[in-house]
């Protein structure tokens, strides 16, 4: 009886979830003829989902019940999305094969061919792609062994002549790798300058009230010309709506669309 | 260097064992037999046989460490029935094991190797690029230039770090893809 | 606690044996018995002589390691007669891997070429000067003529040797930083 929930633990390198699926096999469970419940659903992708799919209905690879499966294909998707669960892409183009596939074997066949024995089946192209991914899941399976039996044995601490030798193991992407981290230094060496030269909120509101005071009323055109960036913008805007809020200054607009003064009361 | 290598092949086999023991323990990777050939200015055949018989008297010996071959070199290591106790004192535990995805887009890439993404996309039917990216990053795969082909893109293959990860002498150890046909029903 | 030590203690002195060696070869530094002892829940003394037998052993077997008392503690390390041998191996050893900074001022080097120290400078924020000698040394890079400015600096670029190093047939083929951006989405 294979176990229905395997150990999940968070990969910390590549903060991916992965789970120990030793044993473990992706489960649906039928509730009612409309309610599927997903026990546990991590599909490595649109064809592991479809194999779990033939097998459930205890179908022959080699001769899909292609309609029963895409309408069953179609459900997990759609329950899915009801779970809020991003969907990849790929499962969304493998939805389209599917009624692609239904649909051409929905047609009557093409006079043309007729008597043809060996017409082509529709289906043909993906019965290939699942025996072929199904033998490369198998062989994930022994590397999993593998790296399982491997995790038993460790080679020895680090020694003195170890220090002498302070190296790394180099690959081209290693090369790329150092050269994207220094890239990215610089750039926020670049961005905390210009961090730096930007006004605070506290600097902006002392600077537009001093110029309301001292010229008892200024437009807000006035104000917006002068600020370079868009933070300085959202500042200001905030910063007017703080003194109108907190001082005796009016907002006027004369028209519609036309200037907004600030007045000094 | 002619007298120097004559004067080295004096060696006794136990001597050529003590000197490949003491070689391959301060490496901190596989040693080829090969580099232990041209440092040593010893036949092939001999450190060969030297190797065979070492990994030899450590399984008489029976103790805490073995001798294997691994990655295309020899390596000491710990016997893998004392994994507890060694992970109880490294106070380790079993690193993170890659995810279904990564494992899959590895076994396509060890078995078809030189294998482009496109490649591999078509063969697992799901995009691959986040698994490839951890592959690279633990250096279990590496780049085998690029593909002549419209758009040139980059081939994958694996790395040495594979081998030992995986525990195998060569690509050659891997079980044949076609093996796991039969398992089909 | 207790109940595991009773447990554990049903160890053979052979098996003791082993798995003290496997500890001591694991760790990074010399093993105090004090520290055995609260791993595997044996007493003091039961590990000071299984320490003391195999340290025995070692020196029966006459190999190219030897089980030595140091510093309060216990390391397995190679026979002091093998020195010459073990030096001239490690020299020789891994003479394609390069140290963080030079990985680093090789990359601006690899992208960026024909670039100048100060220009490199400006790029890595760091002094590279003796990166670039290794670099040099290594062949890994070469000079290109100098720079029509002030000072006129020298010019760097990769060289033959690191197309052959890193497998590359030609520049074209060092991986974009476009190529690794698909990978990272």
């Amino acid at each position: 009886m294979p176990q229905t929930v395997p150990n999940i633990f968070m990969d910390v390198d590549s903060e991916q979830l992965v789970f120990d699926f030793e044993n473990v096999q992706p489960h649906i469970e039928r509730e009612s003829r409309d309610q599927i419940k997903l026990t546990l659903g991590e599909f490595a992708g649109p064809l592991d989902l479809l194999l779990y799919l033939i097998r459930q209905e205890k179908a022959n690879i080699f001769d899909i019940p292609i309609a029963k499966i895409t309408d069953e294909y179609l459900r997990y998707i759609r329950l899915l999305k009801s779970m809020d669960i991003t969907l990849a892409t790929d499962f969304l183009v493998m939805a389209a094969t599917l009624i692609e596939i239904k649909s051409k074997m929905l047609l009557p066949r093409d006079p043309v061919f007729e008597g043809d024995e060996e017409a082509e089946d529709p289906r043909q192209e993906l019965v290939d792609q699942l025996l072929e991914h199904e033998k490369f899941k198998r062989a994930s399976e022994m590397l999993y062994e593998r790296s399982t039996i491997e995790q038993a044995t460790f080679s020895r601490g680090l020694i003195e002549s170890d220090d002498n030798n302070l190296e790394i193991n180099a690959t081209v992407f290693d090369i790329l790798k150092a050269f994207q981290q220094i890239m990215e230094r610089r750039k926020e060496e670049i961005q905390m300058e210009i961090a730096r030269e930007e006004m605070s909120l506290a600097e902006m509101l002392k600077n537009i009230r001093s110029r309301i005071f001292t010229s008892g009323k200024i437009t807000l055109l006035e104000i917006f010309e002068e600020l370079k960036t868009k933070n300085e913008f959202v500042l200001a805007f905030i910063a007017v709506l703080e003194i109108v809020r907190t001082e005796s200054v009016r907002v006027i607009q004369e028209q519609v669309f036309g200037e907004i003064t600030l007045t000094r009361t | 260097m002619e007298e120097v290598n004559k004067e080295k092949t004096s060696r006794t086999e136990a001597e050529l064992m003590s000197i490949c023991e003491a070689l391959i323990f301060v490496s901190d990777e596989p040693v080829p037999p090969k580099v232990l050939g041209d440092v040593l200015g010893e036949p092939k055949q001999k450190i060969e046989k030297a190797l065979d018989d070492l990994r030899l008297s450590y399984e008489a010996r029976d103790g805490g460490l073995r001798l294997r071959e691994i990655g295309g070199g020899w390596q000491i290591a710990t016997r893998t029935e004392l994994h507890e106790e060694v992970r109880e004192f490294l106070k380790t535990r079993p690193s993170a094991k890659l995810s279904l995805a990564s494992l899959e887009t590895l076994a396509v890439i060890a078995y078809r190797q030189p294998v482009t993404v496109p490649e591999i996309l078509e063969i697992r039917g799901v995009q691959s690029a986040s698994s490839i990216k951890t592959l690279l990053d633990k250096r279990l795969i590496v780049s085998k230039g690029r593909k002549d082909t419209v758009g040139r893109p980059m081939m994958y293959g694996t790395s040495k770090d594979f081998l030992i990860q995986f525990g195998l002498k060569d690509l050659s150890e891997l079980p044949s893809i076609e093996d796991f046909e039969d398992l089909i029903q």
